[in-house]
């Protein structure tokens, strides 16, 4: 489906254009022919399911990947980009969907990694030019942070911010961006925002790559949508619908309202957390979740919510408090947490979640070794099988249970997460920005399967950055603010307007 | 519907799996070096010599199936040697003032297995990295055993005893039977039951495996214990083959044991490998070793053809991985 | 009275160097002074040796009795303690360089070349021999293997099937005995260049139910055993107890400004079955030699 | 916004204790006890005996910065001294021996490099494999035997003085000074940084992380070289077996120092320290004359405390 530009632009020429490209790895193809043009000025949505191919696209424009087909022109002129190096000669940067920071370099060095000033002694660095260099361009993003700041320190939001600063640094003409708003909050997504409106008028041409329909309408000048590896149309935000876009991208229609089969009457008590107080900064936490809730934890990025789930889980020591599960105490390692039926899907699915050199199979069984074989004696074809079933089950993009799990897309390796503890049966599911990094028709199915966990019986705990689905999904929610609870919200008054009301300092 | 379409991409299932097919090169590799072998010297077929590099390489294997462990969880055990040394020292004194075999044996192996556990409870509750944890064990041990020995030999141990080491089964050498069995339950612990999986699990992401709710600590405990064990075990082996030992002998064990378990193909990052691997690994170094004295190779020589051997058996591992993955 | 005399040796490993230094410490109770053993930590270090001189330089002892790990490498070592002036007998292997009180030592030449010889006589000057080397390029090794070497050529009915090296280890012994005698159907007779290779190659031989005569050197305890029991031909001795004493005995008579000999190397002893009983007490037990003895033993 | 920076300590500080409380409290431990510890001659000695050491443990350091490994050190510095011995036995000329140390040191740093970036061979394989080699060339090249008879110009290497100062130590401070400039004043420095924690980060800046490990590695064969003819010049004369097992030392120095092995995280500082301390701590027991197998057992419960200590602060 290379057909020609599909719509009428300003400007004549694009200023990059790629022509069926195509690139394959062992036993998936990730992009079939696809073509795509953007021009200066223009922010391009690109839009597609996990997997579809988004990534591996940026990557090939940007020269981290060689594609096996295809061709490249530069305002018009055929060029080649087979290097990193030839893709910053054009203009090109890139904000990537994993880090690309150095944790023991200080934020300066991290933001001209490569492009160091020179010092007066040749090899060296002018350390005072590349700090003020550094201040400067986290002055336009509007981010105050002292740049001889070591990353090893800084939270994701933060990282997230130098990335950006990284990008920006570079005075690119072509701007990528793989979901930079994932980790970021509401303050500095409206930051980042303003900010590409400013890059806008400059004439730069950026790439924006998001799960977020919202942001899509918000941005957008023009969206291309992948499936499969293919280019599927290109449309302009104001002719279509969200719905039909969802349409495009999964290839029938999804359900976005996040159906809840809302419990009548709770069921009984489940979790009771009583004044947990944590080293890691949080204190007098009173928590309670019932049998067929979906329970929010809402609150800015750095109000602590991470850390109750993790003390729950027995991730983190407590100093005081006590956690009651199901009707008897539990202290301890997360082993006997996940062994009396707490599930944690933890906020850093590569780093935190899954091996990544394993394979899909290993990792779905792994949490559920002991409940599988109980007689303590593996058995690989019981395990494959139960992997393909929840591949099934989950709509697991992978060309097989053998494959391994880190070369999945990212949404997809969160669905392996997810998968785990439904083989372990777990009676509490503790999500920890389950969707982050999900695509629209996951989010959906995610949440259709959570509510049908909580309706056989088990319950949740969510923690989200995204106000609406908290709202949607929720039975009630707590807004944490600086380390505690600042407040409950029940169903009838979960609305965004109140969880951002508790949530700020001023409320 | 998007499932029929990823249906098609996926690769015919291939029937071997990834670990079979490495272990099935190395086999190709140690019988390559069989029939080198084969053709330079006329007595390496001999069922006498087969025989004797099994028995040579079991010693090997012990120390390495269990060091195999540690590695799979990412870690490393330097202190196996020195461990084999005061083990060795420690039951020969017991069976020397005791005159029981079996409680020596009983001794050997706890003292192997509590080094074990000591290095485990510093990796995990100290979190020193195992790589430096075990170097200083491996001081602590090697001062230990030389204050214990005082420069003194034990020798002389009952007959029954030294049958362990040196005395025959139908035909075979009774350490090549050990040898089977523990490579059967190698193999067995890693592949076959959930602690096995779990060892994998949490070399392939300590962090991750906690967080899936396995008992990491406990785990480790266990993998550093075993290793010790096992080291106990060459201990009671060596002293029964050699009817003596003496405060150096670990010396030589260490790095022949780090060796195999590498030319075996278990990855340093912890997560790939097998018993099995480990076996073929410690087979290798010895068919060479055995290789150069049936040709008599200059003692000049013989560390300059381990070491080349030791890297190409990595590249090629790896190479062939790549090219399956 | 009272003089402290720090003892070098080479390692804590090896019993020959454990006898050295019980020597010593006998003889200083004896005469009334002290010894301070200093022995690297990694076996035969040269780098800690040296660290080991400079540091004692500091310390200062009465006297040093010297055991150089490597007899050339050491020589800046002796040459520190000759600036520091602080008197210091060589013992066991001869050191390159440096000003010495006295040396008191054994030949490994004559020692490997006599135990050799009488493996030979025993064997009736013909048969298939093999030599297993120690550590390559040790003085004793390279010594001992010429001895072994040389008198091999005086017997011309023996034929010599290799000369494999066992790095002074039993196990590695027992291994290069095993795989030579895959490719030998007959070894008759087994030179080893220390004890422990020669038990490790006769448990090599009880393995494969194959019979050879094999010698040793040093004369362990555990090499006067099997000579006892049979099983070991002979064993070279090389007397380390009378070197620790004499060493020590050369040091502080000097510091007492009583005569010293300047040169003793120990006649090498075949110890047989014949003559082993001597060497078969207790080191505990053992009696230094006297000034008078030790002028008999071997002065030149 | 102000984003308040979740520590705002500087990094360095955070990790002296476990090593230099060490030290310190070795140092007043052997001052209060050990007769002559803290006389000039003998801290002079001390310094002097770690001065190879030193030059090993600097370079280990940026090495395990790039979370790598190199077991061949001591094996390739046993080559190189022999190199420095043999040639400049042949040559009469110290400057042609330290010459031909210095290329045969690069050349296994390079291949050590080589075999890490290019074939991808996980560090301690490659170089397991290269220890072999060096230990085996040496054994060839010499023979089994020691070198001796070297020009009296090699040896006033390690005796002489400048200003007072002896040789050796200058060249272990001009070696640090030049290694800290190097890893936190270049660019190059910072790339060792980027080649442990992010190798990704480089690509994606147009650097080639491969040609750089292969320098690092080759700055470690460099200073295997340069330690080399300080080891000759120390003995004066060649030996086959005189560096073996001097790695697992620098390592340790590396690992007492705080350098962790993970993630680009390493300090120069430390890992001075760390062979201070252990250079202390040998020296001190050599002066109080405990037995041998104390001080055996003495390095090994150096490690296991320095880096236990470490743990603790790094949890609290
Ligand atoms: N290095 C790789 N090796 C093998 N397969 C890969 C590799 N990188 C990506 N893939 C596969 O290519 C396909 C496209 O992946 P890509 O990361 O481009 O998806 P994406 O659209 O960015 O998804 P997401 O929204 O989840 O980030 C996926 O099936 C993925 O598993
Ligand atoms: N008071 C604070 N000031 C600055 N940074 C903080 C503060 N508290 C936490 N952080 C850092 O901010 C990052 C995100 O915070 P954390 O995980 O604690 O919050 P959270 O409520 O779980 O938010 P989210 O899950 O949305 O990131 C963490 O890396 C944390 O170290
Ligand atoms: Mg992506
Ligand atoms: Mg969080």
């Amino acid at each position: 489906m290379s057909d020609a530009l599909p719509i009428e632009v300003s400007s004549p020429t694009p200023l990059l254009e790629l022509r069926g490209i195509s690139k394959e790895f062992p036993g998936v193809k990730a992009l079939d022919d696809v073509s795509f043009a953007v021009y200066p000025g223009e922010v391009h949505m690109l839009l597609g399911e996990n997997g579809a191919g988004k990534s591996s696209l940026m990557k090939v424009l940007c020269g981290a990947y060689g594609a096996d087909a295809g061709e490249f022109f530069y305002k018009g002129e055929k060029v080649a980009i087979t290097s990193t190096a030839d893709a910053q000669k054009l203009g090109i940067a890139v904000i990537f969907q994993e880090f690309s920071l150095v944790p023991y370099l200080d934020i300066a060095q991290n933001i001209f990694l490569g492009r160091e000033p020179k010092g007066r002694i040749p090899g060296t660095i002018d350390r005072r030019k590349i700090l003020a260099d550094a201040k400067r361009v986290l002055d336009t993003i509007g981010f105050d942070i002292d740049p001889s700041t070591t990353v090893d320190k800084l939270g994701v939001a933060q990282q997230q911010m130098v990335e950006i600063a990284k990008a920006i640094s570079q005075d690119a003409r072509i701007l990528v961006m793989d979901e930079p708003t994932a980790a970021l909050s509401d303050r500095e997504t409206e930051l980042l925002f303003a900010l590409i409106a400013r890059l806008k008028a400059d004439g730069v041409a950026i790439v924006y790559i998001s799960h977020r329909m919202a942001e899509v309408f918000a941005l957008g000048d023009r969206i291309t949508v992948l499936r499969d590896g293919r280019r599927i149309d290109g449309v302009r935000p104001a002719d279509v619908t969200p719905d039909q876009l969802v349409r495009m991208m999964v290839g029938r229609n999804v359900d976005m309202t996040y159906p809840r089969h809302f419990a009548d009457k709770p069921g009984e008590l489940l979790l009771e957390v009583k004044g947990l107080t944590a080293p890691t900064g949080i204190s007098d936490i009173n928590i309670e979740v019932r049998r067929g809730e979906i329970v929010g934890l809402c609150g800015l990025v750095g109000s602590g919510r991470s850390e109750v789930a993790r003390a729950i889980f027995g991730a983190d020591p407590m100093t005081s408090g006590e956690i009651i599960f199901d009707g008897k105490s539990i202290s301890g390692e997360p082993d006997l947490a996940a062994r009396r039926g707490i599930a944690l899907i933890p906020e850093s699915r590569k780093s935190e979640g899954l091996a990544l050199l394993r394979s899909v199979s290993d990792n779905l069984v792994v949490s559920a070794l002991r409940k599988l074989f109980p007689s303590g004696l593996f058995d690989q074809r019981r395990a494959q099988r139960t992997a393909d079933g929840l591949i099934r089950q989950l709509r697991i993009a992978t060309p097989s249970a053998r494959q391994t799990v880190g070369l999945l897309s990212g949404g997809n390796q969160q669905k392996v997460v997810i998968g785990k503890w439904l083989a372990a049966g777990s009676k509490l599911f503790i999500f920890d920005e389950p969707t982050r990094g999900i695509d629209i028709g996951a989010k959906s199915e995610i949440f259709a399967l959570i509510d049908r966990l909580v309706a056989d019986g088990a319950a949740a705990l969510m923690i989200s950055s995204e106000q609406i689905e908290i709202c949607h999904v929720c039975d009630r929610a707590y807004v944490m603010r600086e380390g505690r609870i600042a407040g409950h919200l029940t169903r009838n008054e979960l609305t965004e307007e109140n969880i951002v009301r508790l949530g700020m300092h001023h409320a | 519907m998007t499932d029929i379409s990823k249906e098609a991409i996926m690769p015919p299932r291939s029937f071997l799996s990834q670990d079979a097919i490495q272990v099935f090169y190395r086999l190709l590799a140690a019988l390559l070096i069989c029939a080198v072998l084969a053709v330079l010297s006329d007595s390496f077929l001999s069922l006498g010599n087969i025989l004797n590099v099994l028995r040579q390489a079991s010693l090997t294997f012990f120390i390495a199936s269990g060091l195999t462990l540690v590695v799979l969880t990412a870690g490393l055990d330097l202190s196996v040697g020195a461990n084999v040394a005061l083990s060795a020292c420690i039951a020969g004194t017991v069976i020397h003032k005791t005159g029981s075999p079996a409680l020596g044996i009983l001794t050997g192996l706890a003292c192997g297995g509590i080094v074990g556990l000591l290095n485990g409870i510093m990796v995990t509750a100290l979190r020193i990295p195992s790589f430096i944890a075990t170097y200083g064990m491996l001081w602590v041990l090697n001062g230990l055993t030389y204050w214990y020995m005082a420069g003194e030999t034990l020798h002389g141990f009952p007959a029954g005893f030294r049958q362990i080491g040196s005395g025959y089964l139908f035909g075979l050498p009774i350490p090549v039977y050990l040898l089977l069995v523990f490579l059967g339950i190698g193999t067995f612990f890693a592949q076959r039951t959930i602690w096995g999986q779990e060892i994998y699990a949490i070399g392939a992401n300590p962090v991750a495996a906690r967080l899936s709710g396995i008992p990491v600590a406990r785990r480790l405990l266990l993998v550093y214990a075993v290793s010790g064990l096992m080291a106990g075990l060459a201990s009671i082996i060596f002293l029964s083959r050699l009817n003596s030992a003496e405060a150096d002998i670990g010396e030589s064990l260490t790095l022949p044991a780090i060796a195999a378990v590498l030319i075996g193909g278990t990855s340093l990052f912890g997560g790939v490998g097998t018993v099995f691997g480990t076996f073929i690994g410690a087979l290798i170094l010895t068919l060479v070793l055995n290789g150069m004295n049936l040709l008599s190779v200059s003692a000049n020589w013989q560390p300059l053809v381990t070491g080349i051997i030791v890297i190409l058996a990595v590249w090629l591992d790896m190479k062939t991985r790549r090219r399956t993955q | 009275d009272g003089e402290t005399i720090a003892v070098f040796t080479k390692n804590q490993t090896n019993p020959f160097f454990q006898t050295v230094r019980v020597g010593a410490d006998s003889m200083a109770k004896t005469l009334n002074a002290k010894t301070l053993q200093y022995i690297p930590t990694k076996p035969d270090s040269i780098p800690e040796q040296l660290s080991q001189i400079e540091d004692v330089v500091v310390k200062k002892p009465s006297a040093i009795v010297f055991t150089p790990v490597d007899y050339k490498a050491m020589v800046p070592g002796v040459e520190k303690i000759n600036e520091a002036k602080i008197p210091v007998v060589n013992i066991t292997d001869r050191s390159a360089g440096g000003k010495f009180l006295s040396f008191v030592g054994a030949d490994d030449y004559s020692l490997g070349l006599e135990t050799a010889r009488f493996l030979l006589k025993t064997l009736g000057g013909k048969g298939n021999i093999v030599i297993i080397e120690g550590v390559k390029g040790s003085l004793t090794n390279v010594d001992r293997v010429r001895g072994f070497n040389d008198a091999l050529k005086e017997a011309p009915g023996a034929k010599l099937l290799a000369s494999q090296p066992g790095n002074y280890q039993r196990l590695q012994a027992l291994q290069v005995m095993e795989n030579l005698m895959q490719s030998n159907s007959q070894i008759d007779g087994v030179l080893a260049a220390n004890d422990a290779m020669a038990v490790g190659a006769i448990e090599a031989l009880d393995g494969a139910n194959r019979k050879a005569k094999v010698i040793g050197i040093n004369g362990t305890k555990e090499a006067i055993d099997a000579i006892k029991s049979g099983k070991l031909l002979a064993s070279g001795d090389y007397n380390g107890f009378a070197q620790g004493c004499l060493g020590t005995m050369m040091a502080i008579r000097s510091l007492r400004n009583q005569p010293v000999i300047s040169e003793i190397v120990l006649k090498p002893t075949v110890i047989t079955k014949d003559n082993y009983q001597p060497f078969d007490v207790p080191l505990e037990q053992r009696t230094c030699p006297t000034f008078e003895d030790a002028g008999k033993l071997g002065a030149k | 916004m102000r984003e308040a920076a979740v520590a705002s300590e500087p990094n360095p500080l955070q990790r002296i204790p476990g090593v230099a409380i060490v030290l310190v409290l070795l140092i007043a431990l052997f001052g209060a006890i050990a007769p002559g510890f803290l006389s000039v001659a003998n801290l002079s000695n001390v310094l002097v005996q770690s001065t190879i050491l030193t030059m090993l443990a600097l370079p280990m350091t940026l090495i395990i910065m790039t979370e790598g490994l190199d077991l061949s050190m001591g094996a390739v510095l046993t080559l190189t001294s022999l190199c420095v011995a043999i040639v400049s036995l042949a040559t009469k000329s110290m400057l042609l021996g330290l010459g031909a140390g210095l290329l045969v040191g690069v050349a296994f740093g390079t291949v050590n490099g080589w075999l890490v970036a290019i074939l991808g061979i996980p560090p301690f394989v490659a170089t397991l494999g290269t220890l072999g080699m060096a230990q085996g060339l040496s054994l060839i090249v010499s023979d089994g035997q020691s070198v001796v008879g070297i020009p009296h110009s090699v040896r006033d290497i390690y005796s002489a003085t400048l200003v007072g100062i002896p040789v050796p130590i200058v060249m272990a401070l001009v070696t640090y000074a030049a290694f800290h400039g190097l890893l936190y004043h270049t660019r190059f420095g910072t790339y060792i940084f980027a080649l442990g924690g992010n190798r990704e980060a480089l690509r994606y800046a147009g650097l080639s992380p491969n040609r750089l490990l292969i320098a690092v590695y080759a700055i470690g064969g460099a200073m295997a070289g340069i330690a080399g003819l300080l080891m000759t010049a120390r003995m004066n004369s060649g030996h086959p077996t005189a560096g073996l097992g001097l790695e697992f030392d620098a390592i340790a120095a590396v690992a007492v120092g705080g350098t962790s092995f993970e993630r680009g995280n390493g300090w120069l500082l430390g890992t001075l320290l760390g062979v201070l301390s252990v250079g202390v701590l040998r020296n001190g027991l050599n002066l109080i004359s405990l037995p041998s197998s104390v001080q055996v057992a003495s390095v090994g419960v150096l490690v296991i405390v320095a880096l236990f200590l470490d743990g603790l602060r790094s949890r609290a």
